[in-house]
């Protein structure tokens, strides 16, 4: 095999092993030497390296990795990382309101408003930066309680909490629930 | 016979061994000769059997199918068996070009190729949309909505449901013929007296219509004042059963 | 950011996907068009397809993956310690090939054409990833639909479906068919 080959080889090797892959075994696949397959690699790395590209490779210890360069980064997230970028689900948006106007509050509260298990959607809004852990309450279990973050703020076109628009006064939903009697245990929640 | 079971072994199902036997043969398969083919194909199915192979069933299946083929072509009516006729050969031919594209597949695919797993790089789940925020009022508002619609209902909102009691009515009938066991005529209204529910009151009234279809009772007067007696003589099939 | 950025940013991204990454979603991470996007890729794929390097880029449907080249197998196989694929037997080239030519079609379908189950053979195609669930037609019983994957276009070594080589022509029948007027019903077939 000639040089041009082998370089080739050696970068087909690399590439699809993914994690770091030792000089020795890529001497196996190449059927050369450890020393003159660690040499080929070294002359590949530089090549890579020197022209200014979107992947690179590197040694580590005797090993070698492909990998893309840092400043790349960015627009790989935005690529392969869409969610972020996906707007609230109902689900998210209706946990998030309600942790917005009763903080901090419990995930068994929100839990208890929304009448269904909530904790994948408060994960996620955590994830996103949009609330926090704001603490634990003193109560049996010590629940943990949350908040909204600062981001939230920004995601909301708000600079404090106190400009919050104001729910609507419900006449109907208080009597409501004081008919049902739901709202004291409600109250106990937080 | 290792060579013969090697061979069988290798057909993919009745359609391949049919093929097998139109090419073996030189039949021609848009003009099947059915009974010929039959015999054939039942000499292979009797090798089978011999070599106590498993045979499939759609193997058997296809042997019923040309027998029904080679009986219907004796039967006056012949256009029957040539639409059944057509029909398979149709098939041997589709078949026969899925097998001639298979063997183009199999030459030309390759799995030499290989590719990476995705690298793994930390998400950044900052959210990044901008909303106003009077979007949340209605999220709010529906979340609340919705809590009170799966919110389990309080104890009381079961009573009306699970604490009803359940009153039959043969042990109303046993009820009124006791009250009137004397022989005495009694108000009408007097049979509700002790009722204590709605569902008591209803099991009482449809206990006196059993009893006056049944002829145990006579209803004598009209309206509520009505005045009910038992009828003597009777049997006694209400009293015995409660 | 220029061209050269560009198509850096491009490598980077087919290179950490993996997996096929559509035109699309490329463009959102570069922050240009759609058609600028594809155009990029498709000069980035023309520059490693025209080196004698040992990775290339595909392009399958709308989408662009990085892989190895054929001819390095051997030696990655080593290295990685992989068994050879195993060929596909001649039901599994059956099955694909009726699926592949007719796509989307139900199991009934395929079992129809070779007159067996087919069950154990759509579900190792599909556990190989040469054919996928396209969904479930509206007829009663809601069945399911197959269609081959992006992953048979790259072993195949095709960029879309309309590259497959056109069934093999039977001068036979066809003659044999104008006399039968069956053509038409047969053909949709296959």
């Amino acid at each position: 095999m000639d040089r041009r080959k082998l370089k080739s080889t050696a970068e087909a090797v690399i590439f699809a092993c993914g994690t770091p892959v030792e000089a020795a075994r890529i001497a196996e696949g190449l059927g050369v030497t450890e020393e003159e397959a660690a040499d080929i690699c070294e002359e590949l790395m530089h090549e890579y390296n020197d022209a200014d590209r979107g992947i690179r490779i590197v040694r580590l210890n005797k090993s070698y990795q492909m990998c893309t360069c840092e400043e790349y980064a960015e627009a790989i997230r935005t690529v392969m990382d869409l969610r972020r970028n996906t707007p609230l689900s109902q689900a998210a948006a209706e946990v998030l309101a309600v942790i917005a106007y009763n903080q901090p509050v419990t995930k068994a509260f929100v839990e208890q408003v929304r009448g269904v298990d909530c904790s994948g959607v408060i994960s996620g809004l955590v994830s996103r930066q949009l609330i926090e852990e704001k603490g634990r309450l003193e109560l049996p279990g010590k629940p943990l309680v949350y908040g909204t973050t600062e981001h939230f703020l920004r995601c909301f076109n708000i600079s404090s909490l106190e400009e919050l628009p104001p729910l609507p006064e419900d006449e109907e939903e208080n009597s409501a629930n004081e008919k049902n009697g739901e709202s004291p245990e409600q109250d106990d929640l937080l | 016979m290792e060579k013969i079971s090697y061979k069988l072994d290798v057909f993919e199902g009745p359609l391949d061994l049919l093929l097998h036997l139109i090419e073996k043969n030189k039949l021609n398969i848009y003009d099947i000769l059915i009974s010929e083919l039959l015999d054939q194909y039942m000499e292979q199915i009797n090798l089978m059997q011999q070599l106590d192979l498993d045979i499939a069933g759609e193997f058997l299946s296809m042997a019923s199918r040309l027998i029904q083929i080679k009986s219907a072509m004796l039967l006056p009516k012949y256009e029957e068996a040539e639409d059944m006729r057509r029909e398979l050969s149709g098939q041997l031919i589709e078949y026969r070009k899925c097998k001639r594209v298979a063997a183009m597949l199999s030459q030309r695919i390759s799995f030499d190729s290989f590719c990476r797993e995705p690298t793994k790089i930390k998400a950044d789940m900052k959210y990044r949309r901008i909303h106003e925020p009077d979007c949340l009022i209605p999220a709010y508002l529906a979340a609340a909505g919705r809590g009170k619609a799966k919110i389990p209902p309080s104890k009381e909102a079961f009573e009306g449901i699970v604490a009803r009691r359940i009153v039959s009515v043969s042990s109303k009938i046993y009820g009124v013929i006791r009250k009137l066991r004397d022989g005495k005529s009694r108000s009408y209204r007097e049979m509700f007296e002790d009722a204590q529910d709605k569902s008591e009151l209803v099991a009482t009234f449809l206990a006196i219509l059993e009893l006056i279809k049944g002829k145990r009772l006579r209803v004598d007067g009209d309206g509520r004042d009505c005045e009910l007696k038992l009828i003597i003589g009777g049997d006694n099939q209400w009293t015995e059963e409660n």
